[in-house]
C-alpha cells in the first residue's frame, strides 16, 4: 500500500539532519501559529495564494527564492568546512554518502529554486508593466506555472527528511544515476521535482513570449521596448527551446529506472554519452536563460543612475539576440574530455569564444553609459559595478576554458568551480539583488533601506573574492571538484580562506534579510509617492506606487523608446486623464494552488513508488482541470467608477508634492 | 442566449474561412496525402525503386507530405493572418535541425572515437 | 483586488474586440506549446537514430515491424485529420449536429489507431521483445508510445469538446478551443509522418 | 560618499594582491613520505622551470607553438608574476603538460589585455562621473556614437579571431588520440576504471599493477581507457590532458613525462561514495629503473586471471598499490567488450561477467 516508503526512511541515525528537522519543524510551527493568531488565513487565501496578479506571483517567486537560497547557502557553507577539515587525513565531518547528496542539492537548489525563481519572478513582474500591459496573456496558467515551482521546491525539500536525495552531482550523469548505482529514491527526488518545476518554467516562457509578442502598448514596437523587455523576450525564446529537452532527457532516465529501459544502461545497448549530450543541449543555454535578465536589469538600472539612456540600445539589442541564437551551438564545452575528435572539439570551442563577443559588446555599452553621465551611488549602482568587475573575471576565465587545450587540464577542477560562481554569483545573485532593490518601491510603494543594502553588497562583493579566487588557484594545483577529503597539505590554506569567504557571504545574506525588516519597519519614512522614486526612464515608473492591480488605468500610446522620461522633459508626465473606460481583468481562483498541491500528491506517489495515490492524484489534476474548462466566469470588469476612485486618489496624492518632476529636467526642456 | 451568440459566430466565421480553408482544399490535402504515404510505403514494399535510392526517397517524400499537410490542414503559409505562425514553425524547425542533426554528428563522431581497438570481439572471445 | 467589483456586462462591442483578441492570443500561446512539444519529439528521434543500431541480445527493426499493419494506422490516422477538418468546417458555419458527428468519427478513428497500437505493443510484449530487452526496442516503445499518449490525450480532449459542444453550443470559447484541438491533432499527424518513415520504412530500405 | 571613495581604492589594491603577489608556500620541504603526496622534490631557489626547449626536443617538430617573441615574453613575465611555481598545472613535467600551459598562460594574457582595462575604465568612469563631481562634462543625452560602436565589436572579434586560430590549431595538436612523435618507440598501457581504485595493463610486458603507475620517462606513453562500470577520469595534472574512462568503450591518451618523478593521478569525474580516494601514484623512471621494475614485478607472485579480475571489480576503495606478475592475455579487451550493444557482441560473455560479479 506505501510502496517503498517506510519509517525506516527517515534518516533517524543522521544527527545533522535529526537537527535541522527540529530547526525547521520549530520554525514552521511558530510560522503557522502566527499566521492562526493574528487570523491572516483569510488574508493570504484571498490576496496570495489564489491571486492571479503578476506582481504577486512575481513576488512569490522572489520570496520562494530567497527562502531556497537560505537552504542552498547552508548546503554550501557545510561543504565548505567539510572540505576545509578534511585535510591530510582527516576525514571531516561529512561521511560521503551524506557530502556527495550535499553537493547535488546545493547545485540543484542554486540553480532551479534561486536563480530559476529569482529571474521568473523579475520577469512577471517587470515585463507587463514596462510594455504597458494589465497582465500576463495567461494569468491561470502564470499561477498555476508558480505553484508547480514550489511543488518542485517542497519535493527537494522533503528528500531531505523522508529518504534522502541524489547523490551524482547536479546534471545526475548515468551510469552512476541509474538504478543500478543510485538504487535509492534519491534519484527520483531528482527527477520529479525537477519534471514538475520544469513544466512550470516552460508554461511561464510560453506565457511570458505571448505577453511580449501580443500585448504591448500601441506604438511600442519592437525598437521602442525597454532593454529588459528585450532579455527577457530572448530568455522566455530560450525557455521554450531547450526546457522540453530537459523533460525528455529527464523522462528517458525515468523510463529506465521505473520501466527497466536500457538508454543510458550500461548493458543491452544503452549510451550515456546520450544523456551528456542531451543534458548540456539544455544546460548551456540554461545558464543564458539565468543571465540574460539579469543583463537586462542592470541595462535598465546604469542607464536610471547615471541620469543618461543606455548607450547603443540597437547593439544591446542585436547583441542579446545573438547570444540567444548562438547559445545553441556551444554545449559541448562543458565534455571536451569525454574523448570527442579535434574537429568536434575546435568547432564548438571556437564557437564558446565567438559567444563571448556580444556578452563584451554588452559590458563596454554599460561603461560608456557611465561616461560623462551624473552616475547616484544608489546600492543597486554599486550591485551593477560589482557585477561588471566581477563578470569580466568570470567572462575571461570562461573564454579560457573555452579553449579544448586548456580545458583538458581545468575540466571539473575548482577552476571550473570558480569559474561559474563567478558568472553566476557575480552575475545572476548580484543582478538579482540590484534588481530587487531597484523595483521594489514599484511592487510595494516604498524604497528599500539603503545602508543595509549597501553593506550586503560589500559583505557578498569581499565574500565572493575570498570565496572564490583561492578555488581559482586550486584549480591551477590540481585540485578536482566535489571532493569529500584530500591528503595533499598544499590545499588546506587556500580552503580554509574559502570558508572565511563563505562565513562573509553569509554575513551579506544577513545584511540582506536585515535590510528587508529594517525597510518594513521604517516604510513610512521611505514612501514613494510619485511611483517614480530614481527618476527613471521606461514606462512602469510612469503608474504609481504600488502599482494598483489594473497596472494603468488608460493605456498609454507609445512615441518613444523612453516613453516616461519623454514625457517628463516634455511635460506631459502624470497628467490627468478626462475619463474611464471599465477595466477587463482576471478573477482570483484557487484552481493552480489545488492543481498544483495534487501534483506534490502524484510525484511523492511516484518517487515511493505507491501507485493507487498517484492514480487518484493524476486523476484528482485531470478533472480540477476540465472543470476549470467548464468555469465561464473567470474574469470580471472593474467599473470605470471604481478606477476613477482608485486614480483620484493618486493625482491628489500627486498634488500635494511640489516637485513631482525634478526640476534638473525642467532645465533640459528650457535649453 | 446561445443561439444569438453562435448566430453572432457565423456572421464572424466568414470573415476568417479563406484563411482556414474550405471542404476543397481539405479534400485535395487528404489526397495528397494519401497518394504520398502510398509512394512512400511502395518505395519500400515493392521492388521498383532500386535500393540505393530508396532512404533518399522516403525522406523526400516525407518531407514533401509534410509540407502538403502543413499547407492544407495547419494552414500555414504567407498569408497575413499565417505569418507569424510560419514563422515559428520556421524557427522551430531551424532549431530541431540544430539539435538533432547536432546531436547525431556529436554521438557519432564519440562512436567511432570510443570503438574498442582493432583487436576484433572474436579475438578476445578466443582468448577466454 | 481589495477594491469591491461588480461584474457588469458592458456593451457588446467591447466585448466582442476583446474576445477575438483573446481568441488569437490563446492560438498563438497553444501554437507556440505545440513548438515546445516537437522539441520533446526532437529528443526522442535524435535519441532513437543514435540507438537504433543497438539491438543488444534482441531483435532488430525488420524481424518485428509489419509494414501492412502499419499502413493500416497510417490510413486511420489520415481519415481522421480529414474528418476532423470537416468538423471544423461545419462548426464554422455554425451547424452543430454535423460537427458532432463528425467528430466522433474523428474519435473513433482515433480511438482504433490506438487500440492498434496497444496491441502491436502487447504483442511485442507477450513475445519476450518490449522495451526492457534492448535500447533499440526502448527508443521505438518510447518514441512510438509517446506518439501514441499524445493521440490518447488528444481523444480525451476531443471527448470532452464533444461534451462542451453539447452543453454550451458553438460560441467563442468552444470554438477557440475546437481549433486548438484542431492544431494539435494535425501536428500529431505531422509527428507519425515522421514516425512511419524514419521508424518503420527505414528498416526495410 | 567618502566610505565609498576609501574602500574602492583598497578593493583595487585587494585584487591585485591576490592576483600578483604569491605568499611563499613552505611546502618546499623533502618530507619522508614524499612520494605519498606526489611532490617532486625541487631545489629550494625553485628557478622558474624552463620551458624543455634546451633539453633533447621530444615531440619532434618545433611548429606546434605560434611564434609571437613579444607576446611570448610578456607570457613568460606572467607566469612567474601569476603562478609562482609551485602550482601543479604552471609546473608541467611533461610536454602535453607544457604546451597547455604555454596555451593557459597566452589566452590569459590576450584575455587580460581586455578585463584589466575594462575593470579599470569601470571604476574610473564610476568615480570620475559620479553626481557630486559637478565638473565632470554631462551630456544626457548622448547614448550613441558609431566610432565606439565598431570599436566595441571590433575589438571583441579581433582577439576572437585570433583565439579561433589558436583554438583550432591546439585542439589538433593537444588531440588526446594523437599519438606522441618520438624517436623512442611508445610503452602501451591499459588503464580500468573500477569501482574507486585504477587497474594499469601492461599489455606488452604482461604485467599489470593497481594504484600505481610505473612508467619510463622521455618515452611517449600510449594509453587505452575503459571503466568497468561507473565513469571517471583518468587525469594526471602534472603530465596534461585527462580524458574520460566510460564502460563499454575505449578511449585513447598519449602522455610524457619529461623527467623522472613522482606525480599525482586521479579521477576527475565525480563516480560515486569512493570518488575522493581514487587517486594513484605516477612514477617517472629512467629506462633501466623501468625494466627493472618489471622484473622484478614478473618475478613477484599475483596472477590476474578473469576470475581475479571479477574479485577486484567488486567496490572498494584506499586499496594498498599492488602488482600482478602474470594477466590473462586481452583481459583489457575483455572488460571493453563486456556490455555488447549489438547482435555482433557476445551474449554469453557479458552474462557471465556481471553475474558472477553480483
Amino acid at each position: 500500500m506505501f510502496g517503498k516508503l517506510s519509517l525506516d526512511a527517515i534518516p533517524f541515525n543522521e544527527p545533522i539532519i535529526m537537527g535541522t528537522l527540529l530547526v525547521v519543524s520549530i520554525l514552521a510551527a511558530a510560522l503557522l501559529g502566527a499566521i492562526t493568531y493574528f487570523r491572516q488565513w483569510g488574508y493570504l487565501w484571498r490576496e496570495w495564494l489564489t491571486s492571479v496578479d503578476h506582481k504577486r506571483i512575481g513576488t512569490m517567486y522572489i520570496i520562494l527564492a530567497l527562502v531556497m537560497l537560505l537552504r542552498g547557502f547552508s548546503d554550501a557553507i557545510m561543504m565548505r568546512a567539510q572540505q576545509a577539515i578534511a585535510a591530510s587525513g582527516n576525514a571531516g565531518y561529512l561521511p560521503p554518502h551524506h557530502y556527495d547528496q550535499i553537493f547535488t542539492a546545493h547545485g540543484v537548489i542554486m540553480i532551479f529554486f534561486v536563480a530559476t525563481p529569482l529571474i521568473l519572478g523579475l520577469m512577471n513582474v517587470v515585463v507587463p508593466l514596462q510594455i504597458g500591459a494589465r497582465d500576463v496573456a495567461f494569468p491561470f496558467l502564470n499561477q498555476l506555472s508558480f505553484w508547480l515551482s514550489v511543488v518542485g521546491a517542497v519535493l527537494v525539500m522533503l528528500s531531505m527528511f523522508v529518504g534522502d536525495f541524489a547523490a551524482t552531482g547536479w546534471v545526475a550523469y548515468p551510469p552512476l544515476s541509474e538504478l543500478g548505482y543510485s538504487p535509492t529514491v534519491g534519484v527520483d527526488y531528482y527527477i520529479w521535482s525537477l519534471q514538475v518545476s520544469g513544466l512550470g518554467t516552460l508554461l511561464t516562457g510560453i506565457n511570458l513570449l505571448v505577453t511580449i509578442l501580443r500585448m504591448r502598448a500601441p506604438g511600442m514596437n519592437l525598437m521602442k521596448m525597454p532593454v529588459f523587455t528585450w532579455t527577457a523576450l530572448i530568455t522566455n525564446v530560450l525557455i521554450i527551446a531547450v526546457f522540453p529537452v530537459l523533460t525528455a532527457t529527464l523522462a528517458l532516465l525515468t523510463a529506465d529506472r521505473y520501466l527497466g529501459m536500457h538508454f543510458f544502461t550500461n548493458e543491452a545497448g544503452g549510451n550515456a554519452m546520450m544523456y551528456i549530450n542531451l543534458i548540456w543541449v539544455w544546460g548551456h543555454p540554461e545558464v543564458y536563460i539565468l543571465i540574460l535578465p539579469c543583463f537586462g536589469a542592470f541595462s535598465e538600472i546604469i542607464a536610471t543612475f547615471s541620469g543618461k539612456p543606455l548607450f547603443g540600445y540597437k547593439s544591446m539589442v542585436y547583441a542579446t539576440a545573438s547570444i540567444g541564437i548562438l547559445s545553441f551551438f556551444v554545449w559541448l564545452h562543458h565534455f571536451f574530455t569525454m574523448g570527442s575528435g579535434a574537429n568536434v572539439n575546435a568547432f564548438f570551442g571556437i564557437m564558446t569564444s565567438i559567444i563571448s563577443i556580444p556578452t563584451g559588446v554588452k559590458l563596454f555599452n554599460w561603461l560608456f553609459t557611465m561616461f560623462r553621465g551624473r552616475v547616484r551611488y544608489h546600492q543597486s549602482t554599486l550591485w551593477t559595478i560589482g557585477f561588471m568587475c566581477t563578470f569580466a573575471i568570470g567572462g575571461m576565465t570562461g573564454v579560457l576554458l573555452a579553449v579544448p587545450g586548456a580545458d583538458f587540464v581545468l575540466h571539473n577542477s575548482l577552476f571550473l568551480v570558480a569559474h561559474f560562481h563567478n558568472v553566476i554569483i557575480g552575475g545572476v545573485v548580484f543582478g538579482s539583488l540590484a534588481a530587487i532593490s531597484f523595483w521594489f518601491p514599484k511592487v510595494f510603494g516604498f524604497t528599500l533601506h539603503e545602508g543595509w543594502g549597501k553593506a550586503s553588497f560589500w559583505c557578498w562583493l569581499i565574500g565572493f573574492y575570498l570565496a572564490f579566487m583561492p578555488l581559482y588557484i586550486l584549480g591551477f594545483d590540481g585540485m578536482t571538484r566535489r571532493m569529500n577529503h584530500y591528503d595533499n597539505p598544499d590545499w588546506h590554506p587556500w580552503l580554509v580562506v574559502a570558508f572565511v569567504g563563505a562565513v562573509v557571504i553569509f554575513m551579506g545574506i544577513l545584511s540582506t534579510l536585515i535590510m528587508f525588516f529594517v525597510s518594513v519597519r521604517q516604510r513610512h519614512e521611505n514612501r514613494d509617492l510619485t511611483g517614480d522614486p530614481w527618476n527613471a526612464r521606461s514606462l512602469e515608473w510612469a503608474t504609481s506606487s504600488p502599482a494598483p492591480f489594473y497596472n494603468f488605468a488608460v493605456i498609454p500610446t507609445i512615441t518613444s523608446l523612453e516613453q516616461h522620461w519623454e514625457n517628463k522633459v516634455t511635460g506631459h508626465a502624470y497628467e490627468k486623464p478626462d475619463h474611464y473606460e471599465p477595466i477587463h481583468m482576471p478573477r482570483n481562483t484557487g484552481d493552480g494552488f489545488i492543481i498544483a498541491a495534487f501534483s506534490l500528491g502524484l510525484s511523492f506517489a511516484l518517487v515511493w513508488h505507491i501507485w493507487a495515490l498517484a492514480l487518484v492524484s493524476l486523476a484528482a489534476i485531470l478533472v480540477t482541470f476540465v472543470a476549470r474548462t467548464y468555469n465561464r466566469n473567470t474574469d470580471y470588469y472593474v467599473p470605470a467608477s471604481e478606477v476613477a476612485r482608485i486614480e483620484n486618489e493618486r493625482f491628489a496624492r500627486l498634488a500635494t508634492i511640489t516637485q513631482v518632476v525634478p526640476p534638473s529636467l525642467r532645465q533640459h526642456e528650457a535649453a | 442566449m446561445s443561439t444569438s451568440l453562435s448566430h453572432h459566430a457565423t456572421a464572424h466565421a466568414h470573415a476568417d474561412a479563406e484563411a482556414h480553408g474550405d471542404m476543397k482544399s481539405y479534400f485535395i490535402g487528404f489526397v495528397l496525402s494519401l497518394a504520398l504515404t502510398a509512394a512512400s510505403f511502395g518505395t519500400v514494399m515493392s521492388p521498383i525503386v532500386p535500393h540505393a535510392w530508396r532512404l533518399g526517397s522516403i525522406v523526400a517524400l516525407c518531407v514533401a507530405q509534410l509540407l502538403v499537410q502543413l499547407s492544407y490542414f495547419l494552414h500555414l503559409g504567407t498569408a497575413k493572418s499565417q505569418a507569424q505562425n510560419t514563422a515559428i514553425f520556421v524557427c522551430t524547425g531551424f532549431l530541431i535541425a540544430v539539435v538533432v542533426a547536432g546531436s547525431l554528428w556529436v554521438m557519432h563522431n564519440a562512436d567511432v572515437n570510443m570503438m574498442p581497438d582493432s583487436m576484433s570481439v572474436q579475438a578476445a572471445l578466443h582468448h577466454v | 483586488m481589495s477594491s469591491t467589483t461588480l461584474s457588469m456586462t458592458p456593451d457588446h462591442a467591447t466585448h466582442d474586440h476583446a474576445s477575438h483578441d483573446a481568441s488569437s492570443t490563446t492560438k498563438l500561446g497553444f501554437w507556440v506549446y505545440v513548438m515546445s512539444d516537437c522539441l520533446i519529439f526532437a529528443v526522442l528521434f535524435a535519441t532513437f537514430g543514435v540507438l537504433a543500431g543497438n539491438t543488444a541480445n534482441g531483435p532488430a527493426g525488420h524481424d518485428i515491424f509489419s509494414l501492412p499493419y502499419v499502413a493500416t494506422e497510417t490510413m486511420l490516422l489520415l481519415l481522421s485529420s480529414f474528418t476532423f477538418g470537416a468538423g471544423m468546417l461545419s462548426a464554422r458555419s455554425g451547424r452543430r449536429a454535423p460537427v458532432l458527428g463528425w467528430l466522433i468519427v474523428t474519435l473513433l478513428l482515433g480511438a482504433t489507431f490506438v487500440g492498434m497500437e496497444i496491441h502491436e505493443f502487447a504483442a511485442l510484449i507477450h513475445d519476450g521483445t518490449g522495451p526492457d530487452v534492448s535500447a533499440f526496442l526502448s527508443a521505438y516503445f518510447t518514441l512510438v508510445g509517446t506518439h501514441g499518449l499524445h493521440v490518447s490525450l488528444g481523444i480525451l480532449w476531443l471527448g470532452v469538446m464533444l461534451h462542451q459542444i453539447y452543453h454550451y453550443g458553438l460560441d467563442e470559447v468552444v470554438m477557440r478551443r475546437l481549433s486548438c484541438l484542431s492544431l494539435f491533432w494535425h501536428f500529431l499527424d505531422l509527428v507519425w509522418i515522421c514516425v512511419f518513415t524514419f521508424v518503420y520504412l527505414r528498416e526495410f530500405v | 560618499m567618502d566610505f565609498v571613495r576609501v574602500t574602492l581604492p583598497s578593493m583595487y589594491g585587494f585584487c591585485c594582491w591576490l592576483v600578483c603577489a604569491q605568499p611563499r608556500q613552505q611546502s618546499m620541504h623533502i618530507a619522508p613520505n614524499q612520494h605519498m603526496r606526489g611532490l617532486p622534490p625541487s631545489n629550494a631557489a625553485c628557478p622558474m622551470r624552463q620551458h624543455p626547449s634546451h633539453h633533447v626536443r621530444i615531440s619532434g617538430d618545433q611548429s606546434h607553438r605560434v611564434r609571437l617573441p613579444p607576446l611570448r615574453w610578456a607570457t613568460l613575465g606572467v607566469t612567474s608574476l601569476l603562478a609562482g611555481c609551485h602550482l601543479v598545472l604552471f609546473d608541467p613535467r611533461g610536454d602535453i603538460g607544457m604546451q597547455e600551459r604555454h596555451l593557459i598562460v597566452l589566452a590569459l594574457v590576450i584575455m587580460l589585455s581586455v578585463v584589466i582595462p575594462v575593470i579599470a575604465l569601470t571604476l574610473f568612469f564610476f568615480w570620475r562621473y559620479r553626481d557630486t563631481n559637478k565638473n565632470a562634462t554631462y551630456a544626457p543625452n548622448w547614448a550613441h556614437s558609431t566610432a565606439i560602436e565598431v570599436v566595441v565589436w571590433g575589438i571583441p572579434c579581433v582577439i576572437v579571431l585570433f583565439l579561433s586560430v589558436l583554438i583550432w590549431g591546439t585542439t589538433h595538436k593537444l588531440d588526446p588520440y594523437r599519438p606522441l612523435t618520438s624517436n623512442t618507440s611508445p610503452v602501451k598501457v591499459q588503464v580500468v576504471a573500477l569501482n574507486w581504485k585504477w587497474l594499469f595493463i601492461y599489455p606488452d610486458y604482461g604485467i599489470a599493477t593497481v594504484n600505481q603507475l610505473e612508467i619510463p620517462a622521455n618515452t611517449p606513453i600510449n594509453f587505452q581507457l575503459t571503466a568497468d562500470s561507473i565513469m571517471n577520469s583518468f587525469f594526471i595534472p602534472r603530465l596534461g590532458s585527462q580524458v574520460y574512462t566510460m564502460a563499454g568503450m575505449q578511449t585513447q591518451l598519449h602522455l610524457i613525462a619529461d623527467e623522472p618523478g613522482v606525480y599525482r593521478g586521479m579521477s576527475s569525474a565525480f563516480s560515486g561514495p569512493g570518488f575522493s580516494d581514487m587517486h594513484f601514484q605516477v612514477k617517472a623512471t629512467s629506462d633501466a629503473d623501468f625494466r627493472a621494475w618489471v622484473a622484478s614485478v614478473r618475478h613477484g607472485q599475483g596472477d590476474l586471471t578473469h576470475d581475479a579480475y571479477l574479485a577486484l571489480a567488486r567496490p572498494s576503495s584506499n586499496n594498498p598499490p599492488t602488482a600482478y606478475a602474470q594477466v590473462d592475455n586481452g583481459l583489457f579487451e575483455q572488460v571493453v567488450n563486456q556490455y555488447p550493444s549489438s547482435m555482433s557482441g557476445m551474449p554469453g560473455m557479458h552474462s557471465a561477467m556481471n553475474r558472477a560479479k553480483e
